[in-house]
């Protein structure tokens, strides 16, 4: 609370050196758009960007698919928003390649937008606010590995194929293999970034495989069903995944979990909505954000473990400093 | 899959029949339909053991057995609703609405008891609302359950907010992930349910009642049976099975999210076809539904096991039901006499 | 409303059309769910009656229209295509895939139309031929058009769409959209066919009656292979403006749109049973369904009452028609 | 298609306008049609007569080219022709009106009408409705038919799509046209028309078969009569030469008296059923009726006058509006799962659609309606269920090798047993029987009202609705009599006469 009044006071200082022009435009209307409303990491996305725009004292409205990931769907809601003519949009599309027609449409309607999370192939964007999915596979398998003392059979639980994160991630696993000649992959196969999926996936692989050590999921959700599956085969192994959702941050903590490559949901949700804010009242943002990537372990937990609806948003510069 | 219904030429009648040939067509329509199942069964079997060693092991079996108790609970009480010519597309949405309630309360309350009841509770309720909308209201089914679905999903999520809810007592846990003489708890469900699904249609006036009112609602309503509170009954089973195996779910994966169970309405549904169960009512049993859901499951965990890629589930699935209904058409032609 | 009576103005007269609604409209639940969601949202929000708006809706909601057209016709014969969804999505990948590598449009509108000939073929057959239940043999041709999907892109998206495929979608023709030319020619090709043809007596005889109509000498079996190839067809007409409006092709692009079909064709006053059917109450259980969401939109309304308020119209709008149903 | 004139031949009418030799059918296990031979002239209406599966709608249907012969000759004017569809027929000159209806719910009467055969209108594929609304016209008004063309047959009554059926085979300009009882749901009004119609059209030469149950119809209406029994042509008749109760003895094979009499009951015993004032919106108003325990009460009319609605309110298969319903002296308020607990038993008009579940065993359906009698506990013994259908079986002499065979292969008779059957289980003690022999062949007829009389001696009550005047005539104690929805009176044992029946029933304009 003590944070935030800081915050506040910081925000009003800001608007009150600012010009008269930037406290005139104070309530713009944003528009984020995310995947699906399924997926906690979203989830954290959608709370940074609530957290930002009570800092700023803007108003933000999400649009999510009904359908989880829909193309058809998304490319509908961009339509119906751009009828509303929001100040400033914070886009997430669901698919970085088919959704650049939808892109082409808000800079045909001159509303400025702020692409987060995943990098869209098409369009023209005020800035980009993501994570690097290739050094999150990169430094948790580089992790994993080292837990594993170098040797050892992984198994890779990918994503949903030709989704850019699971291609990122696990092009980052690959590489990161390649430096550990003791490790083998034993098998990769795709669990879909579904829980139940990557559990029955690993209850079968396990038939096959007597000996796995490590297990690399492109997700918490996927990792969370590889643990149950382990512990319902009464088999041990390393486990890492990628979001650092609450879930990763208690297995850790129990001790289950090995890992978890950190997404920064929350974080990414704050600086895009700040980003667009800032574009509106005409202060400078950065045109490219990547945070790197932190892995989260039983080392560095503590700071993970506030859940993320009391979060709220460091400022602006805290936020790039992370970069 | 040639059987010998399908070889023997038409109109041949039993008593004149020899053989095994003879024996196939004595046995009444219900039976030769499971036992035909069976046979396919058996084939998958051996033709997986052939193919792969690691299929006919102890933890494979136990594997197989594990995630066909899912299947098959959901698709217990759909098997019910489908003998009356209905459809409950709603069981998915009910097992995720019904898990995030169940995993809620547990959380709030440390309460397993509680978190039980919540869960077999909502599912009930929503069984019953489905079998309101479809009596009361006369909708169709199809859309009646369709339009629940919906309901059902968007409740859910605006209830779990994306969020996830994981972490439950390993005393709840135990009801999906745990062992009793080294085989999975849902597979005892799964027994237990199977008889006592079995017992139900086949040895309780109700179930009686429900094959009427599948084979001709009027004629039951005019013998008195009181088919809509049947048909009520029906869809609260579903619902409540649906609730059921939302909770193995959630012991089984330690953990609740929103879109939970949303992949599971149409396997449930697949699984009672291929069990032989008739989507025009009247004909089919809860034991077939049992083979039905063990031939998908080893359809994909033999797959899985001969690394053919997981693309191509979709296709085999697909062909397996039409295929199954298609034997069935056969078999049953043959037998008008 | 301009662009709306476009879509009927070549089958009958602006009186005939409301003569017709009125007539209707007494029975439809559909209808009077439009209506109020049309007002509701006219007073809650700014935008909605924009013409810009209105333009937005009726794009929208064409490709569900070609796909909820062809499905009245095939649950007139008391039939069901759950693969329609499925089909439209492979059409897609295979155009985007020929469109990307021969750089235009026709022939690659001509493989997705095969593709959907091929599942409306098969489809028919297992149907009329087999005697499998529509139900049945859809949902098994669902499985199948959707693992090939992903087995020709095995997963990946296709892009690099030629601007001639896109065209069909952001292009305008006498300044009303290419899509909505495409859907209002659809529209008015299935009421001409339905209501002025035998093939479409036929159509209501399949579902009405069709003892009669083999008794009548048609060849009952060749219709019903007729209607699902119909249903193909269209799909893979779907996939052309899908393929243009996503730009690229997808393996799980429409997935699950045979359902939103059914529930328009529902909506719209369709009865499962007896060959009760009607084109106009497909478009309006089309619009009611578009017009719900893009309100919702512009409202601002969090996705998750979104999806409910789906549920909720498709189970309202058959409500009100049993209520009415029960009272005539 | 004209068809060639041989100059040869001796230029007498009698060259056959349709000829069959040696027509045969076999179903899976059935002969259906055994060498059945018929000949067919310009201008003559062909009774056919037979019991239920003696092989007149396979007949009918093989003309149609519904279904194709096995083994047999067609000879069209002398000339020998193939019938392997129902185009062949068509373009022969054959039309059908069919018992069960042909039409299709939600098309217009001229679309129903003109099915297969629109008019074309400019361009390929498109139909000229205007001129099919016309024509349809045309034919209506020949019938004296009041409907529009374009009103939907989904909103029609019963009578008035038997009308259309009937317009639907005219408008084919056929030659020949096969009529399948086509008065069975006809007014007596629109019978009238009918025959009219039929007058004409013999005056213009056109040839009819005419199936009928109905003796009146088959001395005045009919030219020729042909007899079929077991799939096999037993007998061919003038109508001059022969009479009723020949006729009956060929369709069945041996001496039937068609009159069942009974010794009638003397001293009615308590008070079964009551109905005060009964309205319902399914058509009827103010009804009052007493049935007593022993006595066979009839319920006539016309179809159309209430006499199904009736019933279906006494067991609760449809609400009524206004009234009160008493069943052995206590209100039936329910649906038809309280009729059953106060006793009363429905055998529904349509078997097939209403009485039974096709798809289920004899046994199954035996015991359908007494599952909480069998079984107070809910749990439910295949045994016991089997051992109370096999003395069922026996007792009623149900024609069928075990509780297991499926109820759907059974003859009608048999059927309607299981039906009886259900509610003896059942242990009711209202019956009341909505046409209790339609569709059932005169043998098992009789054992049908053996049945009847079997229970009411043993203290049941019935109410019985019927279309065969003969059948209350000679049946009932006593008799109410419907018209247009109301009781238009009751007629005691001594005062019940077919005509009286018809006087009270007609509509009296």
């Amino acid at each position: 609370m003590k944070m935030k009044t800081t915050h506040r006071l910081a925000l009003l200082a800001l608007v009150l050196g600012g010009t008269s022009l930037a406290q005139a435009q104070s309530g713009e209307r944003i528009a984020v758009f995310t995947k699906n409303q399924t997926n906690p990491f979203f989830q954290a996305v959608r709370l940074g960007a609530d957290s930002a725009a009570k800092q700023l004292n803007v108003k933000v409205t999400h649009y999510v698919p009904t359908k989880p990931d829909s193309i058809p769907e998304q490319m509908s809601q961009i339509e119906d928003v751009i009828v509303k003519k929001p100040d400033a949009i914070v886009f997430t599309p669901v698919d970085y390649k088919a959704m650049g027609p939808a892109v082409g449409k808000i800079n045909a309607a001159k509303i400025p937008v702020v692409n987060v999370t995943d990098r869209s192939e098409v369009g023209t964007f005020v800035a980009f606010v993501g994570a690097s999915d290739y050094q999150l596979g990169l430094e948790t398998t580089k992790y994993l590995i080292k837990a594993m003392g170098g040797t050892g059979n992984i198994v890779v639980l990918e994503g949903v194929k030709g989704s850019l994160t699971s291609i990122d991630r696990v092009r980052g696993f690959n590489d990161a293999v390649k430096t550990a000649p003791g490790v083998k992959v034993v098998a990769s196969q795709p669990g879909n970034y579904q829980r139940l999926q990557a559990l029955q996936v690993m209850e079968n692989l396990m038939q096959s495989h007597p000996k796995i050590d490590g297990v690399f999921a492109a997700n918490d959700a996927m990792a969370s069903g590889a643990i149950e599956a382990l512990d319902g085969a009464g088999r041990k192994a390393l486990v890492v995944g990628i979001n650092g959702t609450k879930e990763a941050v208690d297995a850790i903590k129990a001790g289950k979990m090995l890992a978890s490559g950190d997404y920064n949901g929350f974080l990414q949700g704050c600086v895009s909505t700040m980003t667009a804010v800032r574009e509106l009242r005409k202060l400078p943002v950065e045109k490219n954000v990547v945070f790197p990537a932190t892995v989260i372990a039983k080392d560095n937990l503590a700071q993970y473990e506030s859940p993320v609806e009391s979060r709220s948003c460091p400022t602006w510069e805290e936020a790039i400093a992370k970069k | 899959m040639k059987t010998p219904t399908l070889s023997s030429p038409a109109g041949a009648s039993a008593q004149n029949a020899s053989g095994l040939q003879g024996l196939w067509q004595a046995l009444p329509d219900p039976v030769r339909s499971v036992a035909f199942r069976l046979l396919a069964l058996g084939l998958l079997c051996l033709a997986l053991s052939l193919a792969s060693d690691a299929f006919l092991t102890t933890t494979n079996i136990v594997n197989v057995l594990r995630q066909a108790a899912l299947l098959f609970l959901l698709a217990s009480g759909v098997t019910l609703v489908i003998l009356t010519a209905g459809l409950d597309l709603s069981v998915g949405a009910n097992v995720a609405m019904s898990a995030c309630l169940a995993a809620t309360l547990m959380k709030a309350t440390g309460s397993i008891t509680l978190a039980v009841f919540a869960g077999l509770g909502c599912g009930l309720l929503i069984g019953i609302a489905n079998g309101l909308l479809i009596t009361l209201l006369r909708l169709p089914p199809f859309i009646a359950t369709y339009g629940m679905l919906w309901i059902l999903h968007g409740v859910t999520y605006w209830f779990m907010k994306g969020e996830t809810i994981h972490g439950f007592p390993p005393a709840f846990r135990a009801i999906g992930s745990g062992h009793w003489l080294g085989i999975p708890i849902p597979v005892y469900l799964m027994v237990a349910f199977l008889f006592i699904g079995v017992l139900f249609a086949q040895r309780t006036r109700w179930g009686q009642e429900i094959y009427a009112v599948g084979a001709n609602p009027e004629a039951a309503r005019l013998s008195g049976v009181p088919v809509k509170s049947r048909l009520v009954l029906v869809y609260a089973v579903s619902g409540a099975m649906a609730g059921l195996a939302s909770l193995i779910f959630l012991a089984r994966l330690n953990s609740a999210e929103g879109d939970i169970g949303e992949a599971l309405t149409l396997p449930a549904i697949a699984a009672v076809l291929i069990g032989g169960t008739s989507l025009f009512g009247g004909v089919g049993s809860v034991f077939g539904t049992l083979v039905g859901a063990l031939i998908l499951t080893l359809v994909l965990n033999g797959m899985n096991l001969l690394a053919i890629s997981s693309n191509w589930q979709p296709v085999v699935t697909g062909v397996i039901v039409v295929l199954a209904v298609f034997l069935d058409n056969l078999t049953r032609k043959g037998d008008r006499k | 409303m301009h662009e709306m009576t476009v879509r009927a103005e070549p089958v009958a007269g602006v009186g005939k059309l409301i003569a017709r609604l009125k007539h209707a409209g007494s029975a439809s639940g559909a209808l009077m769910m439009l209506i109020v969601l049309c007002a509701v949202f006219a007073f809650s929000t700014e935008n909605f009656l924009d013409g810009a708006n209105l333009v937005n809706v009726a794009v929208q909601s064409t490709i569900l229209l070609l796909l909820a057209l062809p499905m009245t016709l095939i649950i007139m014969t008391e039939g069901l295509d759950l693969s329609m969804g499925a089909v439209l999505t492979l059409a897609n990948v295979v155009l985007a895939t020929v469109a990307v590598n021969t750089g235009g449009v026709s022939l690659a509108l001509l493989a997705a139309l095969g593709v959907g000939l091929a599942f409306g073929l098969v489809n028919g057959t297992l149907v009329s031929r087999l005697g499998i239940p529509p139900f049945v043999a859809t949902l098994g041709t669902l499985g199948a058009a959707q693992g090939l999907a992903l087995v020709v892109t095995d997963g990946q998206s296709v892009v690099g769409i030629p601007a001639s495929v896109q065209m069909f979608y952001s292009g305008a023709f006498l300044g009303v959209p290419a899509p909505i030319w495409i859907a209002g020619i659809a529209y008015a090709a299935f009421h001409g066919v339905l209501y002025h043809t035998r093939f479409g007596a036929n159509v209501f005889a399949l579902g009405g009656n069709r003892e009669a109509l083999t008794l009548a000498g048609v060849r009952t079996r060749l219709y019903l292979v007729a209607v699902y190839v119909i249903g193909g067809l269209m799909a893979g007409l779907a996939a052309l403006l899908l393929t243009a409006r996503i730009s690229s092709g997808h393996p799980t692009a429409a997935l699950g749109m045979e359902f939103d079909a059914i529930a328009a064709v529902a909506v719209g006053g369709t009865s499962f049973e007896k060959g009760k059917g009607w084109l106009l109450g497909t478009l309006i259980g089309v619009l009611a369904v578009g017009v719900l969401r893009n309100g919702l939109n512009l409202m601002g309304v969090t996705s998750a009452v979104q999806v409910s308020a789906i549920g909720l119209l498709v189970i309202l709008a058959l409500m009100i028609d049993a209520f009415r149903g029960k009272q005539s | 298609m004209t068809i060639p004139h041989d100059p040869a031949a001796p230029a007498t009418p009698r060259v056959p306008i349709l000829e069959l030799r040696g027509i045969s059918k076999r179903f899976t296990g059935v002969q259906a049609l055994d060498d059945v031979s018929f000949e067919l002239h310009e201008g003559e209406v062909h009774m056919l007569l037979g019991e239920n599966g003696a092989g007149k709608s396979t007949l009918m249907k093989v003309l149609c080219g519904a279904h194709t012969a096995d083994a047999g000759e067609f000879f069209h004017r002398g000339e020998p022709v193939v019938i392997g569809g129902p185009a062949d027929a068509q373009r022969l000159g054959i039309a059908v009106i069919f018992q069960e209806f042909t039409l299709v719910p939600y098309l217009s009467v001229a679309q129903n009408i003109f099915l297969g055969r629109e008019p074309r209108g400019r361009l390929p594929g498109l139909v000229d409705h205007a001129r099919m609304r016309r024509e349809a016209q045309v034919i209506m008004d020949q019938l004296g038919m009041t409907l529009r063309p374009d009103t939907v047959v989904a909103t029609l009554g019963v009578a008035q799509q038997q009308m259309v059926e009937i317009a639907k085979a005219l408008s084919q300009q056929a030659r020949i046209v096969v009529l399948d009882e086509p008065t069975a749901a006809l007014s007596d009004n629109e019978t009238e028309k009918l025959f009219a119609m039929i007058e004409t059209l013999k005056r213009q030469g056109v040839a009819m078969v005419y199936i009928s149950h109905r003796m009146a119809e088959v001395f005045s209406m009919g030219d020729r009569i042909t007899v079929l029994r077991d799939g096999k042509k037993v007998g061919f008749r003038m109508p001059g030469e022969t009479a009723p109760d020949e006729l009956v003895s060929l369709m069945v094979g041996r001496k039937v008296d068609m009159s069942y009499s009974r010794t009638y009951c003397a001293a009615p015993g308590e008070l079964a059923l009551r109905l005060q004032g009964v309205s319902a919106r399914s058509g009827i108003q103010d009804v009052s009726l007493e049935v007593r325990a022993g006595e066979i009460v009839g319920l006539a009319g016309l179809v159309g006058s209430g006499r199904t609605e009736v019933a279906r309110a006494i067991f609760g298969a449809d609400p009524i509006a206004a009234g009160r319903i008493e069943i052995f002296g206590r209100p039936q308020t329910g649906g038809p799962t309280q009729a059953r607990r106060l006793g009363a038993a429905l055998i529904p008009e349509s078997r097939k659609a209403q009485g039974l579940a096709l798809i289920r065993s004899v046994g199954e359906n035996l015991v359908l309606a007494s599952l909480p009698r069998l079984f107070p506990s809910g749990l439910f013994s295949p045994s016991k269920a089997a051992a109370q259908a096999r003395e069922l079986i026996t007792r009623l002499r149900i024609a069928t090798p075990g509780p297991d065979r499926r109820v759907g292969v059974l003859s009608g008779g048999n059927q309607q047993k299981v039906v009886i059957g259900k509610w003896l289980s059942a242990e009711a003690k209202l019956f009341i029987f909505d046409e209790p022999t339609r569709g059932i062949d005169v043998g098992a007829k009789a054992e049908i009202f053996s049945l009847i009389d079997a229970l009411v001696r043993k203290g049941a009550a019935v109410l019985m609705i019927s279309s065969e005047l003969s059948e209350i005539v000679n049946v009932c104690d006593r008799t109410y009599v419907m018209r247009e929805g109301r009781v238009a009176g009751e007629l005691a044992r001594d005062a019940m006469s077919e005509e009286a029946i018809l006087t009270l029933g007609m509509h009296h304009a």
